[in-house]
Protein backbone atom coordinates (compact mmCIF):
# COMPACT_ATOMS: atom_id res chain seq x y z
CA UNK A 1 0.00 0.00 0.00
CA UNK A 2 0.91 3.34 -0.37
CA UNK A 3 0.59 6.63 -2.34
CA UNK A 4 0.85 5.79 -6.29
CA UNK A 5 3.17 8.28 -8.19
CA UNK A 6 3.19 8.74 -11.88
CA UNK A 7 6.04 10.61 -13.74
CA UNK A 8 6.24 11.90 -16.97
CA UNK A 9 8.40 13.13 -19.94
CA UNK A 10 12.22 14.03 -18.61
CA UNK A 11 10.99 13.00 -15.37
CA UNK A 12 10.01 9.22 -15.87
CA UNK A 13 13.40 9.47 -17.82
CA UNK A 14 15.11 10.44 -15.00
CA UNK A 15 13.44 8.25 -12.26
CA UNK A 16 12.86 5.22 -14.36
CA UNK A 17 9.27 5.60 -12.67
CA UNK A 18 10.21 2.98 -9.92
CA UNK A 19 9.81 4.82 -6.59
CA UNK A 20 9.50 3.26 -3.10
CA UNK A 21 10.56 5.49 0.18
CA UNK A 22 9.32 5.24 3.46
CA UNK A 23 5.97 7.06 4.29
CA UNK A 24 5.49 11.08 3.03
CA UNK A 25 3.06 12.60 4.97
CA UNK A 26 3.18 16.02 2.63
CA UNK A 27 4.37 16.98 -1.01
CA UNK A 28 7.65 18.80 0.37
CA UNK A 29 8.35 15.92 2.07
CA UNK A 30 8.29 13.35 -1.48
CA UNK A 31 10.09 16.73 -3.15
CA UNK A 32 12.64 16.04 -0.35
CA UNK A 33 12.58 12.32 -0.73
CA UNK A 34 12.85 12.01 -4.88
CA UNK A 35 15.68 14.27 -5.14
CA UNK A 36 17.60 12.42 -2.50
CA UNK A 37 16.70 9.36 -4.77
CA UNK A 38 17.35 10.87 -7.46
CA UNK A 39 19.58 13.61 -7.72
CA UNK A 40 19.39 14.29 -11.37
CA UNK A 41 15.96 15.88 -10.44
CA UNK A 42 17.55 19.11 -8.61
CA UNK A 43 18.35 19.99 -12.22
CA UNK A 44 15.10 19.73 -14.31
CA UNK A 45 11.75 21.99 -13.53
CA UNK A 46 8.63 19.97 -12.90
CA UNK A 47 5.35 20.75 -11.34
CA UNK A 48 3.36 18.13 -9.05
CA UNK A 49 -0.93 17.17 -9.44
CA UNK A 50 -2.24 15.48 -6.70
CA UNK A 51 -5.37 13.91 -7.92
CA UNK A 52 -4.79 15.33 -11.04
CA UNK A 53 -4.53 18.72 -9.67
CA UNK A 54 -1.39 20.89 -10.16
CA UNK A 55 -0.69 22.18 -6.84
CA UNK A 56 1.42 25.44 -5.77
CA UNK A 57 1.80 24.74 -1.97
CA UNK A 58 2.82 21.79 0.17
CA UNK A 59 0.07 19.65 0.21
CA UNK A 60 -0.91 16.90 2.50
CA UNK A 61 -0.65 13.35 0.96
CA UNK A 62 -2.86 10.28 2.22
CA UNK A 63 -2.18 6.60 1.08
CA UNK A 64 -4.91 6.99 -1.59
CA UNK A 65 -3.28 9.91 -3.77
CA UNK A 66 -2.06 10.02 -6.90
CA UNK A 67 0.80 11.92 -7.13
CA UNK A 68 2.04 13.07 -10.88
CA UNK A 69 5.86 14.63 -11.36
CA UNK A 70 5.06 16.98 -14.51
CA UNK A 71 8.06 18.66 -16.50
CA UNK A 72 6.60 21.12 -18.49
CA UNK A 73 3.99 20.69 -20.77
CA UNK A 74 5.20 20.61 -25.25
CA UNK A 75 1.74 19.87 -26.47
CA UNK A 76 0.67 20.82 -29.97
CA UNK B 1 -18.60 11.94 -13.38
CA UNK B 2 -19.43 11.99 -17.21
CA UNK B 3 -16.15 10.24 -19.28
CA UNK B 4 -14.58 13.25 -21.08
CA UNK B 5 -14.07 13.16 -24.14
CA UNK B 6 -11.07 11.78 -25.89
CA UNK B 7 -9.20 13.84 -27.94
CA UNK B 8 -6.38 11.63 -28.54
CA UNK B 9 -5.86 9.73 -31.57
CA UNK B 10 -2.56 7.48 -31.77
CA UNK B 11 -0.20 8.56 -34.87
CA UNK B 12 -0.59 11.69 -37.37
CA UNK B 13 -4.12 13.39 -37.99
CA UNK B 14 -4.49 12.20 -41.69
CA UNK B 15 -5.94 15.29 -43.95
CA UNK B 16 -8.63 12.70 -44.68
CA UNK B 17 -9.53 12.98 -40.99
CA UNK B 18 -9.82 16.90 -41.63
CA UNK B 19 -11.93 16.59 -44.67
CA UNK B 20 -14.19 14.02 -43.06
CA UNK B 21 -14.94 16.25 -40.21
CA UNK B 22 -15.54 19.36 -42.34
CA UNK B 23 -18.78 17.61 -44.52
CA UNK B 24 -20.36 16.25 -41.64
CA UNK B 25 -20.95 19.90 -40.61
CA UNK B 26 -22.80 20.51 -43.88
CA UNK B 27 -26.63 19.31 -42.24
CA UNK B 28 -25.49 21.93 -39.75
CA UNK B 29 -26.97 24.70 -42.27
CA UNK B 30 -26.80 27.64 -39.01
CA UNK B 31 -23.23 27.76 -39.16
CA UNK B 32 -21.85 30.28 -41.48
CA UNK B 33 -17.92 30.35 -40.49
CA UNK B 34 -15.28 27.58 -39.26
CA UNK B 35 -12.13 28.39 -37.91
CA UNK B 36 -9.50 25.16 -38.22
CA UNK B 37 -5.81 25.73 -36.52
CA UNK B 38 -3.44 22.80 -37.53
CA UNK B 39 -0.05 21.85 -36.00
CA UNK B 40 2.44 20.35 -38.37
CA UNK B 41 5.78 19.05 -37.28
CA UNK B 42 8.40 21.57 -38.52
CA UNK B 43 12.26 19.70 -39.14
CA UNK B 44 13.97 22.33 -37.05
CA UNK B 45 17.26 22.22 -37.08
CA UNK B 46 19.32 22.35 -33.28
CA UNK B 47 22.78 22.03 -33.25
CA UNK B 48 23.30 20.99 -36.97
CA UNK B 49 20.72 17.65 -36.31
CA UNK B 50 17.61 18.03 -37.73
CA UNK B 51 14.33 17.00 -36.79
CA UNK B 52 13.01 13.90 -38.07
CA UNK B 53 9.51 12.94 -35.56
CA UNK B 54 8.31 13.88 -32.34
CA UNK B 55 7.01 11.21 -29.97
CA UNK B 56 4.18 12.70 -27.58
CA UNK B 57 3.45 11.42 -24.63
CA UNK B 58 0.43 12.44 -22.25
CA UNK B 59 -0.66 11.68 -18.57
CA UNK B 60 -4.26 10.87 -20.29
CA UNK B 61 -6.72 11.64 -17.53
CA UNK B 62 -5.31 14.46 -16.00
CA UNK B 63 -5.19 15.95 -20.01
CA UNK B 64 -8.99 14.55 -20.95
CA UNK B 65 -10.52 15.93 -17.17
CA UNK B 66 -8.47 19.49 -18.05
CA UNK B 67 -9.63 19.34 -21.84
CA UNK B 68 -13.20 18.98 -20.59
CA UNK B 69 -13.02 21.93 -18.36
CA UNK B 70 -11.44 24.46 -21.00
CA UNK B 71 -13.66 23.19 -23.35
CA UNK B 72 -16.65 24.07 -20.97
CA UNK B 73 -15.09 27.11 -20.55
CA UNK B 74 -14.73 28.36 -24.37
CA UNK B 75 -18.63 27.06 -24.74
CA UNK B 76 -19.26 29.67 -21.93
CA UNK B 77 -17.55 32.33 -23.44
CA UNK B 78 -18.20 32.17 -27.17
CA UNK B 79 -21.62 31.19 -28.87
CA UNK B 80 -20.52 28.07 -30.76
CA UNK B 81 -22.52 25.26 -32.61
CA UNK B 82 -19.40 22.90 -32.68
CA UNK B 83 -16.09 22.54 -30.94
CA UNK B 84 -13.93 19.50 -32.14
CA UNK B 85 -10.28 19.15 -30.98
CA UNK B 86 -7.79 15.99 -31.97
CA UNK B 87 -4.08 15.65 -30.62
CA UNK B 88 -1.59 13.01 -31.90
CA UNK B 89 0.26 10.84 -29.25
CA UNK B 90 3.12 8.59 -30.34
CA UNK B 91 5.33 8.82 -33.19
CA UNK B 92 4.41 12.21 -35.76
CA UNK B 93 7.15 13.15 -38.13
CA UNK B 94 8.27 15.89 -39.60
CA UNK B 95 5.62 17.32 -42.25
CA UNK B 96 2.80 15.73 -40.49
CA UNK B 97 -0.26 17.02 -38.42
CA UNK B 98 -0.36 16.85 -34.87
CA UNK B 99 -3.09 18.91 -33.91
CA UNK B 100 -6.36 20.06 -35.15
CA UNK B 101 -8.64 22.41 -33.48
CA UNK B 102 -11.77 23.60 -35.50
CA UNK B 103 -14.48 25.51 -34.09
CA UNK B 104 -17.65 26.79 -35.78
CA UNK B 105 -20.14 29.71 -35.20
CA UNK B 106 -22.95 31.91 -37.47
CA UNK B 107 -20.21 34.77 -37.68
CA UNK B 108 -16.55 34.45 -38.22
CA UNK B 109 -15.47 36.49 -35.56
CA UNK B 110 -16.17 33.99 -32.29
CA UNK B 111 -15.06 30.75 -34.38
CA UNK B 112 -11.72 32.34 -35.03
CA UNK B 113 -11.06 33.83 -31.09
CA UNK B 114 -12.53 30.36 -29.96
CA UNK B 115 -10.14 28.50 -32.09
CA UNK B 116 -6.51 30.85 -31.41
CA UNK B 117 -7.84 30.16 -27.47
CA UNK B 118 -8.36 26.94 -27.37
CA UNK B 119 -4.97 26.52 -29.40
CA UNK B 120 -2.76 28.69 -27.12
CA UNK B 121 -4.83 27.03 -23.56
CA UNK B 122 -4.09 23.08 -24.85
CA UNK B 123 -0.40 24.35 -25.56
CA UNK B 124 -0.28 26.03 -22.22
CA UNK B 125 -2.42 23.55 -19.95
CA UNK B 126 -2.82 20.06 -21.03
CA UNK B 127 -0.03 17.40 -19.85
CA UNK B 128 1.24 16.55 -22.85
CA UNK B 129 5.10 16.17 -23.46
CA UNK B 130 7.01 15.66 -26.98
CA UNK B 131 10.53 14.00 -27.58
CA UNK B 132 11.93 15.30 -30.76
CA UNK B 133 13.78 12.73 -32.48
CA UNK B 134 16.52 13.78 -34.57
CA UNK B 135 17.53 11.84 -37.86
CA UNK B 136 20.65 10.65 -36.23
CA UNK B 137 18.60 9.04 -33.27
CA UNK B 138 19.28 11.67 -30.71
CA UNK B 139 16.30 13.25 -29.36
CA UNK B 140 15.82 16.34 -26.96
CA UNK B 141 12.25 17.73 -25.09
CA UNK B 142 10.48 20.02 -27.01
CA UNK B 143 10.32 23.19 -25.40
CA UNK B 144 6.74 25.16 -25.78
CA UNK B 145 7.46 29.09 -25.95
CA UNK C 1 1.44 42.81 -65.91
CA UNK C 2 1.99 39.52 -64.38
CA UNK C 3 -1.73 37.57 -64.64
CA UNK C 4 -2.99 37.59 -61.32
CA UNK C 5 -3.47 34.30 -59.98
CA UNK C 6 -7.22 32.75 -60.26
CA UNK C 7 -9.39 32.74 -56.76
CA UNK C 8 -12.40 31.76 -58.29
CA UNK C 9 -14.00 28.14 -58.38
CA UNK C 10 -17.61 27.12 -59.82
CA UNK C 11 -20.24 26.29 -57.04
CA UNK C 12 -19.57 25.36 -53.40
CA UNK C 13 -15.81 24.46 -52.48
CA UNK C 14 -15.51 20.47 -51.64
CA UNK C 15 -14.39 19.30 -48.49
CA UNK C 16 -11.96 17.10 -50.51
CA UNK C 17 -10.37 20.01 -52.36
CA UNK C 18 -9.31 21.35 -48.29
CA UNK C 19 -7.91 17.75 -47.74
CA UNK C 20 -5.72 17.71 -50.79
CA UNK C 21 -4.32 21.45 -50.22
CA UNK C 22 -3.41 20.66 -46.44
CA UNK C 23 -1.97 17.37 -47.80
CA UNK C 24 0.28 19.42 -50.59
CA UNK C 25 2.18 20.97 -47.31
CA UNK C 26 3.45 18.07 -45.59
CA UNK C 27 6.67 18.21 -47.65
CA UNK C 28 7.06 22.05 -46.58
CA UNK C 29 8.81 20.72 -43.39
CA UNK C 30 9.54 24.48 -42.12
CA UNK C 31 5.33 25.07 -41.29
CA UNK C 32 4.67 24.47 -38.17
CA UNK C 33 1.12 25.90 -37.92
CA UNK C 34 -1.77 26.15 -40.56
CA UNK C 35 -4.60 28.06 -40.17
CA UNK C 36 -7.85 27.82 -41.97
CA UNK C 37 -10.94 29.73 -42.68
CA UNK C 38 -13.61 28.84 -44.10
CA UNK C 39 -17.12 30.73 -44.78
CA UNK C 40 -20.22 28.25 -45.10
CA UNK C 41 -23.74 29.05 -46.51
CA UNK C 42 -26.23 29.73 -43.77
CA UNK C 43 -29.96 29.06 -43.82
CA UNK C 44 -31.01 32.17 -42.73
CA UNK C 45 -34.66 32.94 -41.77
CA UNK C 46 -35.93 36.23 -43.32
CA UNK C 47 -39.18 37.15 -43.34
CA UNK C 48 -40.18 33.80 -42.36
CA UNK C 49 -38.35 32.63 -45.69
CA UNK C 50 -35.09 30.20 -45.52
CA UNK C 51 -32.28 30.69 -47.56
CA UNK C 52 -32.05 27.79 -49.98
CA UNK C 53 -28.34 28.72 -52.00
CA UNK C 54 -26.47 31.99 -52.17
CA UNK C 55 -24.99 32.72 -56.09
CA UNK C 56 -22.23 34.77 -56.05
CA UNK C 57 -21.17 37.16 -59.58
CA UNK C 58 -17.97 38.80 -59.43
CA UNK C 59 -16.16 41.68 -61.41
CA UNK C 60 -13.29 39.30 -61.63
CA UNK C 61 -10.54 41.46 -63.56
CA UNK C 62 -10.85 43.79 -60.42
CA UNK C 63 -11.53 41.12 -57.69
CA UNK C 64 -8.33 39.34 -59.14
CA UNK C 65 -6.21 42.71 -59.26
CA UNK C 66 -6.94 43.47 -55.80
CA UNK C 67 -6.42 40.18 -54.80
CA UNK C 68 -3.29 40.45 -55.68
CA UNK C 69 -2.20 43.81 -54.02
CA UNK C 70 -4.02 41.96 -50.71
CA UNK C 71 -1.89 39.31 -50.90
CA UNK C 72 1.41 40.99 -51.81
CA UNK C 73 0.32 43.27 -48.78
CA UNK C 74 -0.17 40.25 -46.21
CA UNK C 75 3.06 38.77 -47.26
CA UNK C 76 5.10 41.83 -46.81
CA UNK C 77 3.55 42.07 -43.26
CA UNK C 78 3.76 38.47 -41.98
CA UNK C 79 5.98 35.32 -42.62
CA UNK C 80 4.33 33.52 -44.10
CA UNK C 81 5.50 30.08 -45.92
CA UNK C 82 1.91 30.06 -48.11
CA UNK C 83 -1.20 31.14 -48.88
CA UNK C 84 -3.96 30.04 -50.84
CA UNK C 85 -7.47 31.69 -51.29
CA UNK C 86 -10.45 30.11 -52.83
CA UNK C 87 -14.04 31.74 -53.59
CA UNK C 88 -17.05 29.76 -54.90
CA UNK C 89 -19.03 31.95 -58.20
CA UNK C 90 -22.45 30.90 -59.19
CA UNK C 91 -24.86 28.51 -57.21
CA UNK C 92 -23.92 27.33 -53.09
CA UNK C 93 -26.21 25.40 -51.26
CA UNK C 94 -27.14 26.43 -47.65
CA UNK C 95 -24.47 23.95 -46.00
CA UNK C 96 -21.68 24.12 -48.38
CA UNK C 97 -18.28 25.87 -48.59
CA UNK C 98 -18.15 29.13 -50.54
CA UNK C 99 -14.62 30.31 -49.24
CA UNK C 100 -11.50 28.92 -48.09
CA UNK C 101 -8.09 30.95 -46.61
CA UNK C 102 -5.26 29.28 -46.12
CA UNK C 103 -2.22 30.38 -44.25
CA UNK C 104 1.26 28.75 -43.38
CA UNK C 105 4.01 29.61 -40.76
CA UNK C 106 6.57 28.00 -38.77
CA UNK C 107 4.75 29.56 -35.62
CA UNK C 108 1.15 29.98 -35.03
CA UNK C 109 0.65 33.70 -34.11
CA UNK C 110 1.44 34.78 -37.57
CA UNK C 111 -0.81 32.50 -39.02
CA UNK C 112 -3.92 33.25 -37.22
CA UNK C 113 -3.55 36.57 -37.51
CA UNK C 114 -2.51 36.65 -41.06
CA UNK C 115 -5.64 34.54 -42.22
CA UNK C 116 -8.25 36.49 -40.07
CA UNK C 117 -7.00 39.59 -41.50
CA UNK C 118 -7.25 37.74 -44.88
CA UNK C 119 -10.38 37.19 -44.60
CA UNK C 120 -11.56 40.84 -43.07
CA UNK C 121 -10.26 42.20 -46.32
CA UNK C 122 -11.95 39.26 -48.69
CA UNK C 123 -15.11 40.41 -47.39
CA UNK C 124 -14.44 44.29 -47.54
CA UNK C 125 -12.66 45.08 -50.57
CA UNK C 126 -13.63 42.08 -53.54
CA UNK C 127 -15.86 43.31 -55.45
CA UNK C 128 -17.89 40.04 -55.15
CA UNK C 129 -21.84 39.89 -55.11
CA UNK C 130 -24.03 36.99 -53.47
CA UNK C 131 -27.75 36.84 -53.92
CA UNK C 132 -29.57 34.74 -51.24
CA UNK C 133 -32.06 32.65 -53.28
CA UNK C 134 -34.95 31.63 -50.73
CA UNK C 135 -36.87 28.30 -50.83
CA UNK C 136 -39.85 29.90 -52.24
CA UNK C 137 -37.53 31.26 -55.32
CA UNK C 138 -37.75 35.05 -54.26
CA UNK C 139 -34.28 36.21 -53.45
CA UNK C 140 -32.46 39.67 -51.74
CA UNK C 141 -29.38 40.77 -52.42
CA UNK C 142 -26.85 39.86 -49.27
CA UNK C 143 -25.47 42.65 -46.88
CA UNK C 144 -22.17 42.03 -45.24
CA UNK C 145 -21.82 43.57 -41.64
CA UNK D 1 -17.13 53.93 -79.81
CA UNK D 2 -17.22 55.28 -76.52
CA UNK D 3 -16.26 54.45 -72.50
CA UNK D 4 -17.26 50.91 -71.59
CA UNK D 5 -19.83 50.31 -69.08
CA UNK D 6 -20.18 47.77 -66.72
CA UNK D 7 -23.00 46.75 -63.89
CA UNK D 8 -23.15 44.68 -61.28
CA UNK D 9 -25.47 42.77 -58.74
CA UNK D 10 -28.87 44.79 -57.88
CA UNK D 11 -27.62 47.77 -60.27
CA UNK D 12 -27.16 45.49 -62.96
CA UNK D 13 -30.28 44.15 -62.61
CA UNK D 14 -32.47 47.82 -62.12
CA UNK D 15 -30.02 48.79 -65.39
CA UNK D 16 -30.32 45.58 -67.36
CA UNK D 17 -26.65 46.33 -68.25
CA UNK D 18 -27.48 48.35 -71.63
CA UNK D 19 -26.26 51.77 -71.45
CA UNK D 20 -26.45 54.61 -73.97
CA UNK D 21 -25.93 58.29 -73.39
CA UNK D 22 -24.56 60.97 -75.15
CA UNK D 23 -20.90 61.86 -74.61
CA UNK D 24 -20.23 62.16 -70.16
CA UNK D 25 -16.70 63.56 -69.83
CA UNK D 26 -16.63 62.89 -66.22
CA UNK D 27 -18.01 60.85 -63.31
CA UNK D 28 -20.66 63.59 -62.15
CA UNK D 29 -22.44 63.86 -65.64
CA UNK D 30 -22.21 60.21 -65.60
CA UNK D 31 -24.28 59.71 -62.61
CA UNK D 32 -26.58 62.17 -63.49
CA UNK D 33 -27.32 60.69 -67.07
CA UNK D 34 -27.76 57.34 -64.98
CA UNK D 35 -29.90 58.38 -62.49
CA UNK D 36 -31.93 60.14 -65.27
CA UNK D 37 -32.27 57.17 -67.15
CA UNK D 38 -32.60 54.69 -64.21
CA UNK D 39 -34.47 56.38 -61.64
CA UNK D 40 -34.21 53.39 -59.14
CA UNK D 41 -30.40 54.08 -58.87
CA UNK D 42 -31.45 57.61 -56.71
CA UNK D 43 -32.45 54.93 -54.15
CA UNK D 44 -29.37 52.04 -53.79
CA UNK D 45 -26.21 52.75 -53.08
CA UNK D 46 -23.06 52.19 -55.28
CA UNK D 47 -19.43 53.24 -56.00
CA UNK D 48 -18.41 53.67 -59.05
CA UNK D 49 -14.32 51.98 -60.34
CA UNK D 50 -12.68 53.66 -63.27
CA UNK D 51 -10.34 51.29 -64.69
CA UNK D 52 -10.70 49.06 -61.75
CA UNK D 53 -9.79 51.56 -59.24
CA UNK D 54 -12.63 52.60 -57.07
CA UNK D 55 -12.93 56.74 -57.20
CA UNK D 56 -13.87 58.80 -54.51
CA UNK D 57 -13.93 61.71 -56.26
CA UNK D 58 -15.11 63.32 -59.60
CA UNK D 59 -13.08 61.72 -62.29
CA UNK D 60 -12.44 62.57 -65.87
CA UNK D 61 -13.79 59.97 -68.69
CA UNK D 62 -12.21 58.90 -72.02
CA UNK D 63 -13.14 57.36 -75.06
CA UNK D 64 -11.42 54.12 -73.26
CA UNK D 65 -12.69 54.40 -69.95
CA UNK D 66 -14.14 51.41 -68.36
CA UNK D 67 -16.65 52.85 -65.44
CA UNK D 68 -18.47 49.65 -63.19
CA UNK D 69 -20.89 50.58 -60.96
CA UNK D 70 -20.20 48.64 -58.00
CA UNK D 71 -22.98 47.74 -55.12
CA UNK D 72 -22.07 47.04 -51.86
CA UNK D 73 -19.98 44.22 -51.92
CA UNK D 74 -21.21 41.05 -50.18
CA UNK D 75 -18.62 38.06 -50.78
CA UNK D 76 -17.44 35.74 -48.43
Amino acid sequence: MGLSILAFGQVAEITGMTFSFDHVSDTNALKLALEKAFPALQHVRYTIAVDKNTITTNTILNENSVVALLPPFSGG
Amino acid sequence: MHKPKDIFIEGAIPPAMIADSIAKHQTKTEIGAHSIFLGQVRKDVINEQQVAAIEYTTYKDMALEKMHEIREEIFGKYPLTCMHIYHSLGIVNAGEICLFVFTSSAHRKEAIEACEELVNRIKAELPVWGKEIFENETYQWKQNK
